[in-house]
């Protein structure tokens, strides 16, 4: 279940330009998070403001990257693009930020037939390493197909070979890895019968292409969608994701639904 | 002496036992464990718009963050009346806390028909039900006008639905009335009750990537604190010329935004999209008013309200 | 290939090098130090409000700082049209720089006579002197009522106004008219040759300690990125049923606010109450639109102009 | 003349608890501020968010604490109250910062007969210490009155003393000092004939209370005045202030015209 946690920042790392890494000790989210859940933090109450910002007004949602229950810590790992992502680039050791989570139903690691496929790219990434290192642990074949506009912008493949989860990289550019899109790579090894299950994290048209992909070869895939949140706890109603099937349009929330669905289950 | 301190207050003719209330939309059905906090220590729940039939609601990007504020076009997806009957309220019934069903349609006959269910339901909620009649949605039977701008259909309205019901009745206000004192005035005069202020504006935001509107239902209703301003202003000027309670809301996000509508002249205040953010707002803001009570050494909140209005010729 | 990107537009017969111009009231006269850039590099210089008497404005506090914008009462402090003649127009012609003066009255002959001296001094700005009338002052004529919410009012103003002078004629709205549409095609069709979009809107703060309005005038104008949605709305909306341009305004802080604007159907933009936190946005909102319309493939904004509008219908 | 210039925070320091005094670089400002004279800073943009914050919305306005032109450095001295002065305090030495000034005409320190009362309290004491440590440094003589709630509100007597400027001080408490306001302990010297001019910096009653007494003493004196300021640079006419005298009121800009103004030209 969600809940409010005062987080103290442990650390805060530029992995590469603009992408950070945010240690939180947050005892309560270490303990029940799981990979695919995702935290919302408030990043207009850095040390709680006496009159909290209302610019930015959401909290940010980020996907979970690391847990360590026993130290009772948290990391995330985010791209500081806009203003409220960049204001929480300003936090430092020692400053308090509102934290809550976990949320979301996370990805289905215990129904997932292996060999699973990791599939994704940019700050998707985060919560597919966070899957690969629940598999590795528990012996469970796992490989990831890591897409991105090129070399520079790739992160987390260290983490996937550091826990034993074998990496293909797809770039636009061809910098790094196969040069193409995600679902290039992953193709070659759906023919090859060598994935029973996808799991995949990325922009939507990414998404919308891995959901063509599966469809052809009939393999269950869940999908972790994104969708502006507000509130992130099923009450504004906000983050409608249209769900397949014909007749009157019928909607489910990203927030608790999902953010993982079912491929099949969902129009992007 | 912050232990003595009175918040309830009266409004409609339900007890609250504070002021504070969330706001319709932003707080689901108020029994869900999102709530994250001890609901029965609102003055009362608020829950989301209700109409006689199921609605889906609009196609996605169905919110937008705007500065300091948000846009929604929700378009009023809910389970229909009879389901909120069946399956809310008797979870509302255990908080022990006034519940208030906002009520929507398009029509004057769907209005009705809602409120004359919900009526029937009274009885499950021994501490209060009340009812929030949300006019400011499109009229169908008067081509295309909204009740929220039209003191006539809204008196209209008003007066058939005060027909079928004893119930607490509340009047939203469309913050787009072109005179909110005349609008105030025609609702109270057909039966109102109190009147809660303001809903939502219509703003919208362009996507400038793709060149065209953010949202599915390209305009949408903003709030948030950006909105505060103009809300505490119409609360001021409607006190001024009504004498039911009002219900002021549109931005408050502090326990000092509550007492600028409080001095302002709102018996109650409720909180939305700061919700979001900051689910304990409503917490934090009841605990902040005991203090400013105590600050300005009244004992009780009701001796706040509308105080800083210009004093009232008789 | 930015540098071939073409930012020119008209607006009104008045050739703008770039859509970018400062707010009425935001900006003083233009030609002060506390410009801190080169103001020739605006689109046109918009002055303050200019009435027919010096007028020495309302009691302080006039300004309010409110979450994402703010309250002004100014109450129109200005030297007087003949002031504004003698000592700032020349000034002004230094720049080289189209200027629209704004133009604030009580009655319809207050603005006649304003319109008519400020007529006379056109030929002083050789780059082009446009006039802005502002229409949302209280109309003692009409009893209280304000131009600016009546379409009827509003064109009887304008024709008298357009029968002594051929300068090209703006239309400042208030986003409270009632129906922007019915507003802006009773200008249009009373001869103004363009319209600007938003005025601001009525809001207070209260003072929670002193439990009184904090203005000194009580209630006045919120501007500043708070208000931006609805402003985007009004022009999105107008720009369907309107063909004369429009400039937009109203929250503007950055490039990506303004081709917000320009893809709801405005032709211009000015810039308000952001200059006083970033004084060189209109500079950066230059070079931002440049980029844009580089990265969007298009050699002249102009194709820019409204993009995000439905088709419209022939 | 004011302008527009990046500072980089070189330090940040708590002097009370929310009590602090940020170094800036800033050389232009550092070269001609003058006592009196403020800066407005852009508490919304710290390094420049790539859309600066809306809330804050105005800049905040802080008087010139000290300026070092050698070094290009200024000090300011500010309390962290509100959301914007916190804001700023989460500035860290690196941050970059938009600062506008010197704003405003300053104390008329040529102009003024010796000796100099600098009387003040609060946030108001940071230019009457910049004031104090420039007429030690001519010889002129000054002495500071400086009025608090308590004793550990109170900062700015070591300034006084580290220059040679004698400090007196009244707590409302009777915690440091004499037990009373500033204008208890500056009438004794007004009536002992120690002082020719009076500079004034404080919140409004304070004010209030000098104008009272300087009025009785027909002597010359200059009130620092504080206004809600959007500009700080006479565009928007919001920050009036009443001018003396009868008949239609007239009203002056603050930040253009003051924030320094005869004590008899202005009703506060
Ligand atoms: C379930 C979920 C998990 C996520 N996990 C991560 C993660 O692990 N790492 C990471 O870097 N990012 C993640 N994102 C995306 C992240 O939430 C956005 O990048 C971030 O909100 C952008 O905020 P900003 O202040 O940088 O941008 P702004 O431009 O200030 O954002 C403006 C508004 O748009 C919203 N928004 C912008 N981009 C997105 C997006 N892609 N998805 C949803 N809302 C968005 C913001 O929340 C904000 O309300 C996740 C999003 C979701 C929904
Ligand atoms: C010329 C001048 C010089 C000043 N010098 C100093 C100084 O050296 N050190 C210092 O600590 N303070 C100084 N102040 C006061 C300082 O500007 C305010 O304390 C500060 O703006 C409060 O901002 P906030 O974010 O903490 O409060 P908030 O509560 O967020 O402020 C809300 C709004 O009110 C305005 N405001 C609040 N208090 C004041 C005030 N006293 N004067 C003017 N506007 C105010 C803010 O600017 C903001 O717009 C000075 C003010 C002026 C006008
Ligand atoms: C997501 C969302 C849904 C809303 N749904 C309703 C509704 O169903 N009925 C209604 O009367 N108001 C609805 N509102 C309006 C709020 O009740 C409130 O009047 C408005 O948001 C202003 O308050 P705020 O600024 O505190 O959010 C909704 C607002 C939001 C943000
Ligand atoms: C301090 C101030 C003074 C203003 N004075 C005038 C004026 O004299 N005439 C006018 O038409 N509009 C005036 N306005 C309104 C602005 O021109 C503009 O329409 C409004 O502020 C919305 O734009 P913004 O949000 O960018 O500020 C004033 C606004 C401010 C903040
Ligand atoms: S974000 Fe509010 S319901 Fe999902
Ligand atoms: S603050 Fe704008 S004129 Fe002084």
């Amino acid at each position: 279940m969600a809940s409010l946690e005062t987080g103290v920042v442990v650390a805060q790392e530029t992995i590469i330009p603009g992408h950070f890494v945010l240690t939180l000790a947050a005892p309560g989210i270490s303990r029940t998070g799981r990979p695919g859940q995702f935290v919302m933090i408030d990043v207009g109450a850095i040390n709680k403001l006496p009159h909290p910002l209302a610019d930015p007004f959401w909290r940010r949602a980020f996907g979970l990257y690391r847990v360590d229950p026993e130290a009772g810590r948290v990391d995330i790992l985010y791209r500081a693009g806009g203003k409220g992502s960049r204001l929480l680039a300003l936090a430092a050791p020692g400053d308090k930020l509102s934290v809550l989570g976990p949320l979301g139903n996370g990805f289905p690691l215990e129904e997932a037939e292996a060999p699973v496929a990791l599939v994704g790219g940019g700050t998707g990434v985060p919560p597919l390493v966070f899957a690969g290192r629940v598999f590795a642990s528990r012996g469970i074949p796992a490989k990831a197909y890591i897409g991105g506009r090129s070399a520079n912008q790739l992160f987390g493949l260290d983490d996937f070979a550091a826990c034993g989860v074998p990496v293909q990289v797809s770039t636009d550019d061809g910098s790094a890895g196969v040069r193409g899109v995600v679902t290039d790579i992953l193709r070659p090894d759906l023919e090859a019968l060598e994935v029973r299950t996808v799991f995949a994290c990325g922009p939507t048209p990414m998404l919308r292409a891995v959901q063509g992909l599966v469809s052809q070869f009939k393999l269950p895939a869940y999908l972790s969608v994104e969708a502006y949140m507000a509130c992130g706890r099923g009450l504004c109603l906000g983050c409608a994701v249209r769900l397949a099937g014909d007749g009157e349009p019928r909607y489910a929330n990203a927030c608790t639904d999902g953010p993982v669905f079912r491929s099949e289950e969902v129009v992007l | 002496m912050p232990d003595d301190v009175d918040l309830s207050v009266e409004v409609a003719g339900l007890r609250l036992k504070n002021p504070v209330l969330p706001a319709s939309g932003t707080f689901g059905y108020g029994h869900e464990p999102g709530a994250l906090f001890d609901v029965s220590r609102l003055g009362a729940v608020v829950v989301k718009g209700t109409t006689l039939r199921p609605r889906a609601g609009n196609p996605p990007p169905r919110i937008v963050e705007t500065t300091a504020g948000m846009l929604n076009s929700i378009g009023l997806e809910n389970p229909g009346v009879d389901a909120v009957v069946a399956e809310h309220l008797p979870l509302l019934a255990r908080l022990g806390v006034p519940v208030i069903v906002n009520v929507a349609g398009d029509t004057v006959d769907e209005y009705v028909e809602v409120v004359r269910r919900l009526d029937r339901a009274a009885g499950l909620i021994p501490a209060g039900l009340g009812l929030e009649l949300n006019i400011s949605c499109p009229n169908v039977e008067a081509g295309g006008l909204e009740f929220g701008r039209d003191p006539a259909l809204a008196a209209r309205l008003l007066g058939m639905v005060r027909a079928v019901t004893g119930l607490p009745l509340i009047v939203k206000l469309s913050p787009h009335s072109p005179d909110v004192v005349a609008m105030g005035r025609a609702v109270q005069d057909a039966g109102a009750d109190a009147i809660s202020l303001v809903n939502t504006m219509v703003g919208m935001a362009i996507d400038i990537w793709r060149r065209r509107p953010v949202l599915g239902g390209i305009t949408g209703g903003l709030s948030g604190p950006a909105i505060k301003p103009m809300a505490v202003a119409m609360v001021y000027e409607l006190a001024q010329h009504v004498d039911v309670p009002l219900i002021g809301m549109g931005g408050i996000a502090t326990w000092q935004d509550a007492v600028e509508f409080i001095l302002a002249g709102a018996s109650a205040v409720a909180v939305g999209s700061a919700l979001f953010a900051n689910p304990l707002a409503p917490l934090e803001i009841i605990d902040g008013l005991v203090d400013y009570c105590g600050a300005q050494k009244v004992s009780s909140v009701r001796e706040l309200i509308g105080a800083a209005l210009p004093r009232r010729g008789s």
